[in-house]
């Protein structure tokens, strides 16, 4: 029958997707498999009503995983291997699966790690050498400050204006954002004390302030283009940035991966990924798991992650660690090194989060307000009680 | 009387293909005559206003009424699912809570201070844009309007920014305008050092003017340049035979006259400029902090990309965003009616 | 101040000739009608003068300066169109006012002029109302009033009383004359009524497709119209025109055949006509009489029409049309023949191409 | 030239500048900078590759580093302008670059390596359009099948929409009737309803219909746009009634009034309105893409978003594909502006 | 087929009366002319009756059936507007063919009827051409073709002729007479110039401020005017009214003083008039001759109109202004006295409040 894939794509991985699937019809003739790719937008605000109102295609490419995840089909019954599944994607299982089930509603496609980068020319002509892998967010921020100051660029850090990225230092300095009962817990001093430098770098000059000014409430903005014009010296931003930087900076200078730095509690990024899932109103369950079978098998996984620069989520392929990414780029490859051995460092409390019904409201009410405060809106004291009253509401809005 | 066969308006190739292309229409037409007549016959003339009618109410009834209707239901409902059936009533807590303020003048003594912030600014950006609108398009299509050389040049020259979707508006004025973009560039040798435009409070603010400005104007003169070839051309030589200098032909002859079609312009800059988004939100996201948070990006970041969604407040702020906007238009149309009848020969 | 020159004045629409070479000279305060058949370059001229239609070549000269590129609201005329081109969205008062605030009046002596216009065109009434409240007549007054309340150096009028009733025709026009001879303003005015050409012109001007074929003070047109057309033209209703060859020349006298043998002695003067040339005799309706006698000629009646003051008798004189104007009431029934007798009217005599001998 | 220049400057009446013609002119010189100036560089722009795209400060034209094939290494080496230390400059070739320094040669001798600080080199730029950009989509997506969607969204649309808003202004705006204030009313209220807000209650009704995932899904809520009827309404008040009498004379029956009389004495407007349904219904994006998610039914502005992903947008395609986009609408604004520029409805009367 | 009743038939535009009750009758068939002053009402019962204006109240039949709520296209007439409405967006021909194309007429047929009628008016030149590019008179006429070729069973013409020449005008209303023939239908004619009135109409409208003051034949309203105002209004020029008292009421005769003493003696009808009732006495001014005689006055010359067939002498006569047409030439000047005789003119009379005697 029909098999219809709702797909995003931030690069190549359409056409890896297209590709892949060819081959996979060649093999199954009785089964059609079409992609229809959209913009991310669609998969983000179209995808849900669609969800709602029982439409949808029958396997999507999905970041919302577990808001959505009552939409989503369980495989478990239906595809070949169960005990493969469990054992290599099962670490990500419970991000895309209601609460207290043991669903199988997919896997992910990538997975990815918040993680800095930082323009090693940029320190080699300031003449400051790059902080080691155990470095803090306090040694980069002075060495940073040193490269901007010598080599007059308007910054020295940037982070991406995200509530997820922010995420990533308030754990490591010790956040926990969820409660007892599972719901949000009021900021804690982890969170405050990380919120606080930042807000203080902004205004020292140290942090970029442009890329969290310029907007207001949750919108996303990176500052990955002040990376690429070595205007920054030190970029916190995530995994799948890779690609990009590959094409856009080629020879400008030499960049390099550091993983997280560290916090007094933690060294860790933030884990994050997009899945892909199989919904639960298709009329070709059977089709769909044959699908998902064979685009989770070992050697499908491990060809799409090589083309596409894309850390995979297969515990079995990490753990022989014999990806051979399909680049010529030796920096990316390092880059790319330096993650997934990151990935298996990732704080637990990090871990919970893509798995927790409230992160995104966490991380908009986190956004909405510190931007408030760096824009000079705000007091950073009313935006602390701000954050935990915007949740505090946004919980009891929903009824639950 | 030797007045040689007509040659003046001798059918071009264009025209040509033009009756070939109308001539089965000229047969539907024709065709349907005949039925409507007999309705004429029977229902009489007021009969056929509503048969006019009709077809537009139909389809409108169906997919804008009955939406905006369901819409209302929607913001006297609450929870975060997006279909109605599943959402519990709530009664007026939404509009309750958008009115939670202890003091209106300040924004962040209310519960929603983002949507008070949207609303002020939205109030400013309003006034601001839809007088300078108005007044360049008015400029640009009295000027089109002259008997200029390569005429569709420079009417496609003014008109070009419609034809372009708000995100590449966005865009092109964010490369434009950013630290490092190609103002700064052009700038630069003029001695003017690079200005990070967006991040400035002020100059954001008059980006978001003028880049929806740039974007609209075109739009606006046009249908002002469909105006103003309305206007009988026999009014501007009375006014030549009575001396009258073209800045007075222009505010007793052009405006008076112009003023149905000016009316069209200020009720939809009006409207639009209420409910700017697109462009606004790709250039400056609503930023620097929340300066240019317009309604719009509010209902939509509330029902659309919070999590959970909040369709109920979306809907709620969204009724009332046209509340204000059915008072203002009844104001413009009763002074634009006055003109109306002026305008009737 | 109001003296208008026009030499060889060419004007085209596309390839539509209009007007093929105009030669005019105006004088100051002079009042010269325009007449000519529709369609014939009148208006076009006039907007010409105005300043509205560009001229094709030629020059147009005001007190001896060429204003080719002078724009019509710096010509300083004043007009009244054909089509009215009245302001819609504005009241007849502020119809009235508007040339004169653009020259920065006071406000009392506007109100004043437009008292005054109002008045003599029979306006006042309807001072408040839109253009489009108003009657065809009502309409071309204000028309009228636009124009004089300006009192410029010269005035353009286009058929100015064409939709009023004769009596408001005869007084409006008696007030343009009192006007005209108190501003001692040029005027320039197209009409197609007989009596207003007579009575109101100090030169006529027939136009004819777009030339001119006579200039002169009325009554020169009419005793001694140039050619066959001016002759048809002026008068009302037109002159007869009967067909004949010259049968024979004798000293002071000329004998015409008509077209079934009716022989016409007609005194000549010194004639340069051959026996047998073809000749057309022009004889207005108004000087024929009724009776035989001397001159006479026998008519049959087709048609009888009864105006009250005079009556218009459609004959037919030798196979050719003939009207007959006679005074009074009369009871004449068509179809009957009766004597016509031409004693007493003066002939006017045309070659074959038209032009008067 | 002379000529031509008189005939290009041509002014207002006669002789000498007026102020209106120099308002004109600075008006005209500006708005071919300001109007056309960003469009004309977003033109250059989707000439440029991703880096270039990138790149600050932006230059106008599509510029990329010139590279040379040289002896002895198989891939063409970037070329550079270079100040060598005793102040020369030379044009070298980049072999690699280790940190601060880089290994360079001279093309011309290809042996001899020189090591130069990356800061007295700069890439010799060139001229290039990357036209891959256009290429690229051509092979990535069904672009005549979108193509194809969109004019039949387009034309179905604009057509419906002249025609239906059409007879509405008509009503409107020349007849007396119960109920004419109230429907011009309600049609205007509705012009304040922007439709992502609507967009939820819209899509059940589409769905209910059954026209989700149907081309109609997404031109029938369109049609009846509330800006058409008022637009072609405030047009046809100008038309003078005494038309419609003498119409109505005539013998002509309402609906001949409508569209023998009234319909092309409204061209100017419906032009415009046509100008704009089309550039509406061929720029439309959210909504196109709430009805229609399979990839046949894809409208080219649909089908460009797919550039748009969650952390990264591939902006060298989509300009390209925004300028391949608009040649037809920008056709259409040429062919159909003509139109406005026909007001004729007041020389039928006296 | 045509017969067209008004009953009691009023309109008012907000609270501007117009019509005050109109009531007429109007025989299939028949030529009816409205006439009445600029802004009487003329256009606005044509319209009334062609079912463009609601009527305020009353009714209107036609062929006895009320057509109040039928719409003008399905009332079967034709109308020429005053204002001429013509298509601005067809060719003059299209124009023409509009309106049987609306009743579905054979091309061949059409292009018949349009051929016929535009050599009538002498339009075939411009037949492709737009209405925008006619000069006025030929745009008149193309509306007069566009209602002649429905062949409707009435017309309504709207001061049809109004700028067209001398010549043209009386070509094109003889067709419309004969036309009027032809077909034999109704026609209701709006004109201001008497010629036509009186030529053409079967009977005469007199209105006057939304209100009928006579109806009858042309004769009838030329020789016994049932007011001054009817008397006033027909003929050209105008009747001429001396103002006097009753001096003394013999049998027979009506011995009248005029303002500065004048006595006149006029052989009266029965009459029951009191000696010193104020008086009008109507005197055309065609029927005074010069010279003195029996009943002569003095008149002293204001001014003399030449024009050309005629002349028209403004003179004062017991302080009254009084005018007198002399057939021919004369070469009177300005200023002197001259006697009138009175001898051979009917003499009107009416009482004070206008009403003839
Ligand atoms: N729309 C209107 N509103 C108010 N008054 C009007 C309107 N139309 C006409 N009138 C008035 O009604 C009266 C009659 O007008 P109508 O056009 O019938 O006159 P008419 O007899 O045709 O005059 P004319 O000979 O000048 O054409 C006029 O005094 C005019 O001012
Ligand atoms: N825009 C135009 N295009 C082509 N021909 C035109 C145009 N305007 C006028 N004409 C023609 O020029 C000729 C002269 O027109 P004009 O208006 O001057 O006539 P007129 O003498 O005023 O006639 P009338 O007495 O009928 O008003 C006419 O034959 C007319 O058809
Ligand atoms: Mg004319
Ligand atoms: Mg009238």
């Amino acid at each position: 029958g029909d098999v219809r894939i709702m797909w995003y794509s931030d690069g190549v991985e359409g056409e890896v997707l297209a590709d892949l699937m060819k081959r996979f019809m060649d093999q199954n003739p009785d089964i059609k498999v079409t992609i229809d790719n959209v913009a991310f937008g669609v998969i983000k605000e179209q995808l849900p009503v669609q969800l709602e109102a029982g439409h949808g295609p029958d396997i999507a490419r999905v970041t919302a995983l577990k808001d959505l995840s009552r939409h989503w089909l369980d495989l478990r019954p239906l595809i070949s291997d169960a005990a493969y599944w469990d054992a290599n994607f099962g670490a990500q299982a419970d991000w895309m699966r209601p609460d207290g089930s043991n669903q199988i509603s997919g896997f992910m496609t990538q997975v990815t790690l918040t993680g800095g980068f930082a323009n090693k020319t940029l320190f080699e002509q300031a003449g400051v050498p790059l902080p080691g892998p155990d470095a803090t967010w306090d040694d980069w921020a002075a060495a940073s400050k040193k490269v901007a100051d010598s080599q007059q660029i308007p910054f020295a850090m940037a982070l991406d204006r995200s509530g997820h990225r922010i995420t990533a230092p308030n754990i490591a300095f010790g956040a926990n954002y969820i409660g007892a009962d599972g719901k949000p817990a009021p900021l804690d001093k982890g969170a405050k004390d990380f919120i606080t430098k930042f807000v203080g770098w902004t205004n020292d000059g140290v942090m970029s302030k442009d890329v969290w000014v310029s907007a207001a409430g949750q919108t996303y903005r990176a500052a990955a283009d002040d990376f690429i014009n070595a205007q920054l010296a030190y970029y916190y931003s995530g995994s799948w940035q890779i690609p990009n930087f590959a094409t856009k900076i080629g020879n400008g200078f030499d960049w390099v991966a550091t993983g997280s730095p560290c916090g007094p509690a933690a060294c860790t990024g933030m884990p994050g990924g997009a899945g892909l899932v199989a919904v639960k109103y298709t009329k070709n369950p059977k089709d769909v798991a044959k699908v998902m079978d064979y685009l989770a098998s070992e050697a499908v996984v491990k060809e799409f992650s090589e083309r596409t620069l894309f850390i995979p989520a297969h515990k079995g392929i990490l753990d022989k660690g014999d990806l051979n990414f399909k680049t010529e780029d030796p920096q990316v490859k390092a880059a790319l090194d330096v993650f997934v051995k990151a990935s298996k460092t990732t704080a637990p409390a990090a871990q919970k989060m893509p798995g927790w019904r409230w992160a995104d409201t966490v991380y908009g009410a986190l956004v909405t307000r510190v931007a408030q405060v760096i824009a000079g809106e705000l007091p950073l004291d009313d935006a602390f009680t701000r954050i935990d009253s915007d949740v505090a509401t946004k919980v009891k809005d929903s009824g639950l | 009387m030797t007045a040689p066969l007509e040659t003046a308006s001798k059918p071009s190739a264009v025209q040509h293909l033009g009756a070939i292309a109308l001539a089965p229409v000229r047969l539907v037409m024709g065709l349907i005559d005949r039925p409507l007549r007999a309705l004429q016959r029977m229902t009489g003339l007021s009969g056929m206003a509503i048969f006019f009618l009709a077809p537009n109410m139909l389809i409108f009834g169906i997919f804008v009424l009955l939406p905006l209707f369901i819409n209302f239901v929607y913001s006297t409902t609450g929870g975060s699912a997006l279909f109605l059936p599943e959402r519990s009533y709530v009664g007026a807590d939404q509009y309750q809570r958008l009115f939670d303020c202890s003091n209106y003048l300040d924004p962040l003594t209310c519960q929603e201070d983002a949507f008070w912030t949207a609303v002020s600014n939205t109030f400013w950006f309003v006034v601001l844009q839809v007088t300078l609108m108005i007044g360049a398009a008015l400029v640009t299509a009295l000027i089109l309007n002259r008997n200029l050389a390569a005429r569709s040049f420079w009417r496609a020259v003014f008109f070009f920014p419609v034809l372009l979707s708000p995100v590449v508006v966005g865009l092109i004025w964010r490369w434009i305008l950013q630290r490092q973009g190609l103002l700064n560039f052009i700038l630069y040798p003029f001695g003017v050092d690079p200005y990070t435009w967006l991040t400035d409070r002020t100059w954001s603010f008059a980006a978001a003017v003028g880049v929806s400005l740039w974007a609209h104007m075109g739009f606006y003169a046009l249908i002002l340049l469909a105006g103003l070839q309305a206007i009988p051309k026999d009014l501007y030589e009375a006014a030549d035979m009575d001396g009258t200098k073209p800045a007075r032909v222009f505010w007793r002859i052009t405006l008076p006259l112009l003023m149905p079609n000016l009316v069209v312009v200020i009720v939809l800059a009006l409207i639009r400029s209420v409910q700017v988004f697109d462009e606004v939100y790709i250039l400056t996201g609503g930023g620097p902090g929340t300066s240019t948070l317009f309604i719009t990006q509010y209902i939509y970041e509330t029902g659309f990309v919070s999590q959970p969604r909040n369709p109920g407040l979306a809907a709620a702020a969204s009724i009332l965003m046209g509340l204000v906007l059915v008072v203002l238009t009844l104001v413009q149309l009763g002074l634009g009616r006055r003109g109306e009848k002026k305008g009737k020969r | 101040m109001g003296q208008i020159t026009l030499s060889n004045v060419k004007k085209s629409f596309g390839n539509i000739d209009v007007l093929h070479g105009i030669n005019l000279d105006i004088n100051d305060g002079e009042l010269v009608v325009f007449v000519g058949p529709s369609g014939c370059g009148k208006s076009t001229l006039l907007r010409a003068i105005a300043g509205l239609e560009k001229i094709t070549s030629g020059e147009i000269a005001i007190d001896g300066k060429p204003v080719n590129d002078v724009t019509a609201a710096d010509r300083g005329l004043a007009m009244v169109f054909q089509s009215y081109a009245l302001y819609p969205h504005m009241s007849v008062r502020q119809n009235l006012a508007f040339g004169l605030e653009n020259s920065k009046m006071p406000k009392a002596e506007i109100d004043e002029r437009i008292t005054e216009a109002a008045r003599m065109l029979e306006i006042e009434p309807y001072l408040a109302r839109r253009p489009g409240q108003l009657s065809g007549g009502q309409r071309q007054r204000v028309a009228i009033g636009r124009a004089i309340v300006r009192r410029p150096v010269a005035f353009l009028l286009d058929e100015p009383l064409s939709n009023l009733d004769a009596e408001l025709r005869v007084s409006t026009r008696a007030e343009l004359a009192a006007l005209h001879a108190r501003l001692s303003s040029t005027m320039i005015y197209v009409t197609h009524d007989q009596v207003e050409a007579m009575t109101l012109a100090d030169r006529i001007v027939v136009l004819r497709a777009g030339k001119i074929e006579q200039v002169g003070t009325p009554l020169e047109l009419y005793n001694t119209p140039a050619n066959r057309f001016v002759a048809g033209f002026i008068g009302a209703p037109h002159m007869n025109f009967l067909e004949g060859t010259v049968s024979s020349v004798q000293s002071g006298n000329l004998v015409v055949a008509l077209a079934d043998g009716y022989q016409l002695a007609i005194p000549a003067r010194e004639t340069s006509l051959e026996q047998g040339a073809r000749i057309t005799l022009g004889i207005r309706p108004q000087h024929v009489t009724l009776g035989s006698g001397d001159k006479s000629i026998q008519a049959k009646i087709k048609l009888v029409e009864a105006l009250g003051s005079e009556t218009v008798l459609h004959t037919e004189v030798a196979g050719q049309k003939f009207l007959v104007v006679i005074p009074g009431q009369h009871d004449l029934a068509s179809g009957t023949d009766i004597d016509l007798s031409l004693s007493s009217a003066p002939i006017h005599l045309f070659d074959k191409d038209g032009h008067r001998i | 030239m002379g000529r031509a220049a008189a005939f290009i400057l041509r002014r207002r009446g006669g002789k000498g500048w007026h102020w209106t013609d120099i308002v004109t002119w600075v008006w005209l010189i500006g708005g071919l900078f300001i109007m056309f100036g960003p469009a004309l560089w977003l033109m250059f722009s989707s000439f440029k590759t991703p880096a270039a795209l990138a790149e600050f400060p932006p230059s106008i034209l599509p510029y990329t580093s010139q590279q040379v094939s040289v002896e002895g290494h198989d891939k063409p080496l970037t070329l550079y302008d270079v100040t060598l230390p005793d102040g020369t400059t030379k044009k070298l070739a980049e072999v690699r670059r280790i940190g601060l320094f880089s290994q360079m040669v001279d093309p011309a001798k290809p042996d001899e390596t020189i090591r130069v600080n990356i800061n007295s080199r700069k890439p010799v730029q060139e001229l290039s359009f990357a036209t891959e950009n256009y290429t690229g989509p051509f092979v990535h997506f069904d672009f005549f099948r979108y193509l194809w969607n969109s004019v039949f969204v387009t034309v179905m649309a604009t057509l419906i929409t002249l025609i239906v808003n059409s007879m509405a202004a008509f009503a409107l705006s020349k007849y007396e009737f119960r109920g004419r204030s109230v429907a011009m009313l309600i049609i205007l209220a509705t012009l304040m309803v922007p439709l992502s807000v609507i967009m939820v209650p819209l899509y059940s009704i589409i769905s209910a219909l059954g026209l989700f995932n149907n081309l109609w899904g997404v031109i029938l809520p369109t049609v009846a746009t509330p800006t058409g009827v008022f637009i072609l309404r405030q047009y046809m008040l100008t038309i003078p009634d005494e038309l419609i009498d003498a119409a109505r004379m005539d013998k002509a029956s309402e609906w001949q009034i409508y569209w023998r009389i009234v319909l092309p004495l409204t061209a100017p407007a419906l032009a415009v309105l046509a100008i704009f349904s089309v550039v509406w219904r061929w720029n439309d994006f959210l909504w196109p893409l709430i009805v229609l998610s399979r990839k046949e039914l894809y409208t080219l502005q649909v089908g460009l978003s797919i550039y748009s992903g969650e952390l990264n947008v591939q902006w060298h395609f989509i300009l390209a594909m925004t300028v391949v986009t608009m040649i037809p609408v920008v056709l259409v604004f040429i062919f159909l502006q003509r139109f406005i520029t026909t007001g004729i409805a007041g020389t039928g009367l006296k």
